[in-house]
């Protein structure tokens, strides 16, 4: 709760400093000032929580349990790591800075809703306000024709999805007469009652889209390609991973009673996402689509945790954010170092500036699921997950297969920076400020791979 | 503790090697001398309290130790690893190589992850040092290969990398038997393993073997392994042929057959009859080859058919003898490849077309080509006849119903092993030097220092085998 | 039947109609207007489910203020029928069967459903302002206020997309 | 009268939102279906809130009338500023990202 | 001193190892003088060990635990009896003798250091294959032969067809030795030992439950090995071609010692043979069949080491017949005088080729007789021997294989009469062509015609006089009441229902054979008085090419498998086995190609799809999970 409001009342601040503050520079360094505490205010609540106790606000609009309190921790973190990596390149994109960075506080505010949130109302208004101010940053690039239209995009289909969403909410709310997510009983006879059915099939669509899952993943590849490149590695990292949060808190709070009757179409919208978002990304020549593709993919393995219902797939869900996000955001970072960014725009990285190629090889190496890295670990947690349902054992190995072939066009980028030749321009000098953080990106990845527990503290 | 010297020692000098600009080289050699020390030490106070097994928490999470043991076939690879490495750095101890930091530094790294994959006694940490493993491989050979090398490794990791993730799901699948408490380590994967139903068993079983198959190779998994070793810079290719491959027969008799041995025992005949079509095989696509290293890249794939065999038939001989063909047979192909390498730079090519007449104009890599090859088909006196005697009256005393067979057509791949072997002497060692390079020269000190050890090894052990017989046996 | 019946079935073709005018008529002028329309009917349909606060802000915020916006835009635009691009009649065909199967579909699983809900007849209190007042602001109060960070980024987004900033 | 018949009404005029999404180009009118849409599910919670005699539906609505109001400011002004750019509110030619 | 056995095969290996390690330092004299001397000294030993022997000592040398594993104990032991004293006798004599007429043959070959050292390293292995005390060391030499016997015969490495020689015999060989390794392996199986003392013990006494089949299999398999070693259809082909090493080589390795290994391995494990009548008479028809087809082919060659070639190939099929009639050591008395004969042989032709200068074909010889009396005698003396005139060595052992043949079957002994007779022919034919009649040669060779040096004619003088006297050892019980050499083997050997007949009858074969014998002679040298070597057409063009086996071989055995090998390269590994691998990756990228299409950048398409997706997972969720 104190994030919330803290959340909020930054936001606010963040934006009447873009009013008054016309140096942008001073914005960031005021932005990542009040983003740190943002990231105090979190780790107060987090301290000041009881072990394992969850706590009601507003008769149980919203419950806080240490493990949302945890995942809003972490993802204020990721954004603060988010603004330090590519701050400079974010005051680049247009005039209203401080707004932008206001708009980053209020989709904060919509992913501590959705990791905490008990009533299909609030879950609907979080959801919104993690949408509309995506809608915003990807048409912010004015001079970009591309942006105008991933934001058009983004928006109507977005629009379309909120009107899926609010039908399924009407229709569990028609067969049990409640929104509080945790009193709903959907039986009726011996039979799930089909409204619910019908309605949770809307939901599993409305949510399939925020997360960008086959088939309503069509809007990723172009907004992400077409939204100015910092703000693509924000709605990619943080914002899917609360869409996540959101998803898996429904389906397992009050779904999991009835979980046979969904879990077998989520397994196959799994398999679908997996399956397209992997082969997919496998013909790109840009690099950024082809993040944008295999961001689908990566939806189609957290995915897998949203279909075990299981205490593992919550750990999971967490890990693997964490993982896929810090890894995510090193790419992007890296990736804004360059002018040029397709395949091509690596070739011969590795001689011209090492420690670049060699953090980019970590990053790659997590995306890609190598050991050693979070990513291993993330993937291990989520076929852990899976496994632990009897029946998923083709989904596993599905997905393995296809992790396969994402090493495929992952290892394009290695196998551009360090066996072909070539002379990649750079937009500025990698500062040493850059590299040190690159560097910690890469560290923690390398930490996380190899001690994970560090991210699922006890009673979380 | 000394175990985890025996990882630790390569991944700091590993790391250090990165960081040394021209000093990489013999930094690597200093290393790659003190892990063989220590690897000395450990097989020769194997099963002493000197070496005993350790383990640390690690993941608690999801049940994983940092858990290491050296048991007497563990020791022995080692031992091999810390031979093989040496002699592999002392290849290119007279050449240049670009950017030497990166490439002793990966080297190092994978010896770092052998020594690791045979150290492991907990199934995550054997994952993870089977990729660290492969990793600095797989860039090593796209760095430092031949022309088609970028899309041939490729391909070889990807094939290696599907064999992985299957085995992932396969420890995972079994560690999840198992109550939380270090639900990854080997006993509680063997228990876990053991207490599985048949049916789930045969799943569990295949997505192991396969991942194996792939590494040793088996036929038909083989075809990443001529490309791959063609291209591979030749010094890698040692580091391949004579201990990546035994990290596949190693994870087979260790995490494979004792994990599920009923599902083995109903398996072993189809797998057998694998391995021995593998053997003829490939012996007959060898005598065909017209690359020098395609052909010694055939001859393995054969000779690992036989022990991959051997593994599946059940007896104690032939797994005795397996475990000794293992060392041996990594010391005659490093032998095989150094040669190989030394006339390639002499050459400068790998056709046989282009070879020949060495015996007289450098009559020393001859005589090395000749006695190596001699071990190659297993003669007498040699290291390779012991395990290859044991791996075949182990092989046919095996319960299963076809031991004969299989012992008679495994005994063809001895009539085509002298055939194709013998042609490869031939072309390169005798008949007129076609190569059109008039001053070949002699072997340098470094190579000669190389193939005296190697031919050492191979001559003692061929006529004293019993230390290594009781080494490989040790607890 | 009475009266309440009568109004039902008097309002539901009416809301469908306009709904399909909105859809098919050429002329986007012609579309606003229907679903004002639509809305109007919409509105009924609440003051029969005695959801008298509805019926008023819907007429007030929907056919109001939102669809003036609508219409406002469009005649900044000045788009009329002969500017409308219009997709080949397969294409609207596919996107009819589609959207109908759907229906169906839809319609087939709930009608498994035996709701036995009814829409009595009798007035009830709940769509007074006074009852609605006393939830928003006792129950969902939270949801209040949170929305306002809602309209504050929509706030954001008009001046950050509305305002030309060409560097 | 049973609640179904308001289930059919509200779906149906869902569905022809949605078809209405479908069956044209007209980015506004597209914007319009999908408003169509929102207020199909409003008269099905009203409804609801009538059958269980419960207000939350009522205050759902509200707030779904909210947002819809924020989304249309936000749409309104994006479709605007495209319009700016290619004179068009034709979706179809919006198609410089693709593959 | 018995005790002391393991040092015969050390010296030779000492001198292998000096000889070898110091192949580019070594004087050429001092190489040879060393390995001579090395041989002198086992030859020293083996003699003593010998007469300890006679006397009636017999010893297992335990040296150290070669393979040890469970059940499974393979001791490196030798084992000194009867039988192998005599072959220790015979190698390091004979060896010794070849040894010193390589220091003179070999003079002027750069690579005479390295010559010796093969030569030594022969020697060692083949007192290993001897010596051994069970069937693995006896098989560590037996491969050790083989690997000399292929350094020999590429020894002149530059020559293509020479080093194709080599690799041809050690594949041959291999071959058997396939069939070597899987009678171990069934002896192993069913008697879990190697060693010859515990199976035969196993086998003697009665508790073995092993049935007759099993013995017929061992038995047939340690043939086949004994096959490829001792050159018997259908595996003989390598041995004519392995004339390409050194004259010496082929006396030593090709003619003397290494191929009698089979006769060796098989008198060695008599005990099993006898328990298998079929494998005997399997041996039998097998050696006798080799007998007649390799003399019928010497009758038509004109290349000298050829004809004495296929001789020796025919001689062994005689040696082998005589152990399919269970007369082992008739077989080891006629490898004895064998070893004599033919060595002295290849010594003279090597002689001969040395004097004209490399020439081999008898064709342009003639007449030498007049240049070379020594090398003549000799010679002489050895056709006589192998034709087995009467009282030398060759006729005792020969009309003992075929008095046992006769007791046999009469028809294997007329076979093997036949057969005989073709030798006397063949070898008169080549005595005649080459020392008598005038000189066919160019005039340079005739003037460089000359007597060998002492160290060659040294050794010929000796083999001469071996060759003569050796036969009485095994005089006949017709000649004397008691067979010295039966009595000497009987210790280690037991023949196998061996019946005797009335005198009368042996008399009279006797008399048949030389008398036959003599007749072909004269027949020869009536052949050979006007020589003329026209072109060959029927039978006789089929006897020159070798009864075509060589290109039946190709037809049948190589050419496919190259062929077959080849299609495997081409089409199932890299089209079939490798594209399927690539096929999988080309899948993928293609499927990449369409799937990207998809994503047309048309919003109304999105939408569309997206609706159809919804539809489909509405139809899936509703109706096909079941609730």
């Amino acid at each position: 709760m104190k994030a919330i409001i803290a959340a909020t009342v930054l936001g606010i601040i963040m934006m009447y400093a873009g009013f008054v503050v016309k140096e942008k520079k001073t914005i960031l360094s005021i932005a990542t000032l009040l983003f740190v505490v943002l990231l105090g205010v979190n780790i107060w609540e987090l301290t000041s929580s009881k072990l394992g106790v969850t706590e009601p606000w507003f008769n149980f609009q919203l419950v806080v349990s240490p493990f949302s309190i945890w995942f809003n921790t972490l993802m204020t973190a990721a954004t603060l790591l988010y603004v330090l990596l590519m701050g400079n390149d974010i005051i680049k994109v247009g005039k209203h800075v401080g707004e932008y960075f206001a708009l980053f506080f209020f989709i904060l505010v919509g992913v501590f809703l959705l990791s905490s949130f008990n009533n299909m109302l609030l879950m609907f208004i979080g959801i919104e306000i993690l949408s509309i101010p995506q809608y915003i940053l990807a048409g912010s690039d004015k001079r970009n024709l591309k942006s105008s239209e991933a934001s058009l995009k983004y928006f109507l289909m977005g629009a379309f999805s909120t009107g899926i969403l609010l039908m399924g909410i009407t229709l569990i709310y028609g067969a049990t007469g409640e929104f509080n997510i945790s009193k709903f009983s959907f039986m009726q006879m011996e039979h799930v009652n089909p409204l619910v059915l019908t309605g949770v099939l809307f939901l599993i669509i409305s949510y399939a889209f925020k997360v960008s899952a086959a088939p309503m993943h069509f809007w990723t590849p172009d907004v992400y390609d077409g939204s100015p490149t910092p703000f693509t590695a924000f709605m990619a990292t943080v914002a899917k991973a609360a869409a996540f949060v959101g998803f898996i808190r429904l389906f397992h709070t009050s779904f999991a009673s009835i979980s046979g009757s969904w879990s077998m179409v989520l397994a196959i919208i799994t398999a679908a996402t997996l399956f397209v978002g992997n082969i997919t990304a496998v013909f790109q020549q840009s690099v950024k689509r082809m993040l944008a593709y295999s961001s689908i993919a990566q939806a189609g393995f957290m995915l897998l945790a949203v279909v075990s219902v299981s205490a593992l797939a919550w750990q999971g869900l967490i890990v693997y954010s964490v993982a896929y996000t810090i890894a995510t955001l090193g790419m992007f970072a890296v990736l804004l170092k360059l002018k040029d960014f397709t395949f091509d725009g690596f070739n011969g990285l590795a001689k011209k500036e090492p420690l670049l190629a060699f953090v980019t090889t970590i990053f790659i190496f997590s995306l890609a699921g190598i050991p050693l890295t979070a990513g291993f670990m993330a993937k291990y947690m989520m076929l852990q997950a899976a496994m632990s349902q009897g029946n998923l054992m083709w989904l596993v190995i599905f997905a393995l297969l296809m992790a396969a072939i994402s090493a495929y066009y992952y290892f394009r980028v290695i196998i551009a920076m360090y066996f072909k030749t070539g002379d990649p321009e750079l937009n500025s000098e990698v500062s040493g400020m850059d590299k040190f953080l690159l560097v910690l990106t890469a560290i923690l990845i390398i930490i996380i791979g190899v001690a994970p527990q560090l991210l699922l503290p006890a009673g979380i | 503790m000394i175990l985890v010297l025996l990882i630790l020692i390569p991944f700091l000098v590993a790391i250090v090697s990165f960081l040394a600009k021209g000093a990489a080289k013999n930094i690597a050699m200093f290393g790659s001398l003190i892990s063989l020390a220590i690897s000395v030490y450990v097989a020769s106070f194997c099963g002493t309290e000197q070496t005993a097994a350790i383990a640390f928490p690690w993941m608690p999470a999801i049940g994983a130790q940092f858990s290491l043991s050296a048991d007497g076939m563990a020791s022995m690879l080692c031992l091999l690893t810390g031979i093989i490495f040496p002699v592999v750095l002392l290849l290119t101890r007279n050449k240049e190589i670009e950017s030497p930091a990166s490439y002793y530094g990966l080297i190092l790294l994978s010896q770092a992850g052998l020594m690791g994959v045979f150290l492991a006694s907990d199934a995550l940490l054997f994952y993870f040092f089977w990729e660290l493993a492969l990793i600095p491989v797989y860039f090593l050979c796209s760095r430092w290969g031949g022309e088609r090398r970028i899309a041939v490794t490729f391909k070889f990791f990807v094939y290696t990398f599907v064999g992985s993730l299957m085995m992932l799901a396969a420890l995972i699948y079994l560690s999840m038997q198992t109550n939380g408490v270090n639900a990854m380590s080997w006993q509680n994967i063997i228990a876990a393993g053991k207490s599985l139903p048949l049916g789930q068993q045969h799943i569990v079983f295949w997505l192991l073997f396969v991942a194996f198959a792939i590494k040793m190779p088996i036929f038909p998994f083989h075809t990443w392994q001529p490309d791959a070793y063609e291209q591979a810079p030749t010094p890698i290719t040692i580091i391949l042929s004579a201990l990546m491959v035994k990290m596949g027969l190693y994870a087979v008799l260790r995490w494979l057959i004792p994990v599920l041995p009923e599902a083995t025992l109903y398996w072993s005949d189809t797998i057998m009859t694998l391995s021995i079509i593998g053997i003829v095989y490939a012996s007959l696509v060898a005598m065909v080859q017209t690359n020098v290293k395609r052909l010694v890249a055939y001859s393995s794939i054969a000779h690992m058919g036989l022990m991959c065999a051997a593994a599946f038939s059940g007896t104690e001989l032939a797994h005795h003898g397996l475990l000794v063909q293992m060392f041996n047979h990594g010391i005659n192909i490093a032998g095989m490849w150094v040669i190989v390498s030394m006339v390639e730079q002499r050459y400068g090519t790998q056709e046989f077309k282009k070879m020949g007449g060495l015996a007289s104009t450098a009559p020393g890599i001859a005589i090395a080509l000749v006695i190596i090859s001699f071990a190659n088909i297993a003669l007498p006196l040699t290291n390779g006849f012991v395990g290859e005697f044991m791996l075949f009256s182990g092989i046919f005393q095996g319960a299963s119903t076809y031991h004969i067979v299989f012992m008679s057509v495994a005994g063809i791949g001895i009539i085509l092993g002298a055939v194709y072997t013998l042609s490869m002497v031939q072309k390169v060692a005798y008949g007129e030097n076609n190569s059109g390079v008039l001053a070949v020269a002699k072997m340098s000190t470094a190579e000669m220092v190389a193939v005296i050890v190697l031919l050492a090894f191979i001559i003692a052990l061929g006529v004293f085998p019993q230390p290594l017989l009781d080494l490989v046996l040790l607890p | 039947m009475d009266i309440l019946q009568i109004l039902f079935w008097i309002l539901t073709v009416m809301a469908i109609g306009c709904a399909l005018g909105v859809v098919l008529s050429r002329n986007p002028v012609n579309s606003v207007i229907f679903l004002i329309l639509t809305f109007f009917a919409i509105s009924g349909h609440y003051l029969l489910l005695n959801a008298q606060f509805l019926a008023i802000v819907n007429i007030i915020v929907y056919a109001g203020a939102i669809m003036v916006l609508f219409l406002f835009v469009i005649m900044l635009m000045n788009l009329n029928a002969d500017t409308e691009p219009q997709k080949s009649w397969l294409v609207q065909l596919a996107g009819v069967v589609s959207g109908g199967t759907l229906f169906l579909v839809i319609i087939a699983a709930i009608s498994k459903a035996n709701l036995l809900g009814v829409i009595s007849p009798e007035v009830s209190s709940i769509g007074l302002i006074k009852v609605l007042g006393m939830v928003l602001f006792k129950e969902y109060v939270l949801p209040f206020e949170i929305s306002s960070v809602l309209f504050l980024s929509a706030m954001i987004g008009a001046i950050v997309i509305g305002k030309k900033d060409m560097e | 009268m049973p609640i179904q018949y308001y289930l059919f009404l509200s779906l149906a005029l869902f569905c022809i939102g949605i078809m209405g999404a479908l069956m044209r180009r007209n980015a506004i009118i597209i914007f319009m279906s999908i408003e169509l849409m929102l207020n199909a599910v409003n008269l099905l919670l009203a409804a609801f809130s009538k059958m269980y005699n419960d207000s939350a539906a009522q205050i759902f609505v509200f707030f779904i009338m909210v947002v819809a109001a924020a989304e249309v400011a936000v749409g309104l002004a994006i479709i605007v500023m495209v319009y700016r750019k290619v004179h068009s509110v034709d979706v179809n030619i919006l198609n410089r990202l693709k593959h | 001193m018995i005790q002391l056995a393991y040092l015969i095969p050390l010296f030779p290996l000492i001198g292998f190892l000096i000889n070898g390690l110091g192949w580019k330092s070594m004087p050429k004299q001092a190489a040879g003088f060393l390995a001579s001397l090395m041989m002198l000294v086992s030859f020293g030993l083996s003699l003593a060990i010998f007469f300890e022997v006679k006397a009636g000592a017999s010893e297992t040398i335990h040296l150290f635990n070669f393979i040890q594993s469970g059940k499974l104990l393979i001791p490196f032991a030798f084992k000194i009896d009867a039988l192998s004293s005599l072959f220790l006798l015979i190698i390091t004599g004979v060896g010794f003798l070849i040894h010193v007429y390589s220091t003179s043959y070999m003079h002027d070959d750069e690579g005479v250091v390295k010559y010796f050292a093969y030569l030594n390293l022969f020697v060692f292995s083949m007192l290993l294959l001897v010596m051994g005390a069970n069937y693995l060391i006896m098989f560590i030499g037996w491969e050790g032969v083989g690997l000399c016997s292929y350094l020999l015969i590429g020894f002149w490495f530059k020559n293509r067809d020479y080093t194709n020689a080599a690799k041809k015999a050690f594949v041959m060989n291999r071959i058997g030795d396939l069939g070597f390794l899987v009678g171990m392996m069934l002896v192993l199986y069913h008697f879990g030992t190697l060693s010859y003392s515990d199976l035969f013990g196993q086998i003697g006494s009665n508790e073995s439950t092993v049935g007759n089949g099993v013995y017929t299999w061992i038995a047939i398999c340690f043939f086949i090995g004994a096959m490829g070693k001792s050159a018997q259809l259908p595996l003989y082909t390598w041995l004519p071609d392995a004339m390409a090493g050194p004259t010496p080589v082929s006396a030593l390795i090709h003619a003397a010692t290494m191929v009698t290994a089979g006769i060796y391995m098989i008198a060695r494990s008599s005990v099993i043979y006898n328990q298998s009548e079929f494998a005997l008479n399997v041996i039998a028809i097998v050696g006798l069949l080799t007998a007649i087809v390799a003399a019928s082919i010497a009758i038509k060659q004109y290349d000298i080491k050829k004809v004495l070639a296929y001789s020796t190939v025919s001689q062994l099929g005689f040696m082998f017949l005589a152990i399919g009639c269970g007369a082992y050591t008739t077989a080891v008395f006629h490898v004895m005088t064998h070893a004599f004969f033919k060595a002295l042989l290849f010594l003279g032709s090597g002689s001969v080729i040395h004097a004209m200068g490399g020439e081999q074909d008898i064709r342009s010889m003639g007449g030498l007789g007049k240049k070379m009396r020594i090398t003549q005698i000799t010679f002489l003396i050895g056709c006589v021997a192998i034709a087995g005139i009467p009282p030398f060595a060759g006729f005792f052992s020969k009309d003992e294989i075929l008095a046992a043949a006769f007791a046999h079957n009469p028809v294997l002994y007329f076979a093997a009469l036949a057969a005989a007779l073709m030798t006397a022919f063949y070898m008169f034919r080549l005595y005649f062509l080459t020392f008598s009649g005038k000189f066919r040669g160019t005039h340079e060779q005739e003037h460089h015609l000359h007597e060998s040096p002492a160290a060659m004619t040294f050794p010929l003088i000796v083999l001469a006089i071996l060759a003569t006297v050796a036969g009485f050892v095994g005089l006949p019980e017709v000649f004397s009441e008691h067979h010295a050499l039966n009595e000497f083997l009987s210790t280690a050997v037991n023949n196998f229902g061996v019946h005797h007949m009335e005198h009368s009858t042996e008399f009279m074969l006797m008399g048949l054979s030389v008398g036959l014998v003599s007749v072909m002679i004269v027949f020869a040298y009536l052949r050979t008085k006007t020589p003329n070597f026209q072109t060959n057409t029927g039978l006789a063009k089929v006897l020159e090419h070798k009864w075509y086996v060589d290109e039946l071989y190709d037809a049948i055995v190589v050419n496919p498998l190259v062929k077959f090998s080849g299609f495997l390269d081409r089409i199932i590994e890299r089209k079939g086995i490798d594209g399927g691998v690539n096929g999988v990756g080309k899948m993928v990228r293609w499927g990449a190609d369409r799937m990207r299409l998809l994503q047309n950048g048309q919003v109304g398409a999105y939408l569309f799809t997206m609706v159809i997706g919804i539809v489909l997972i509405f139809v899936i969720g509703l109706f096909c999970v079941n609730f």
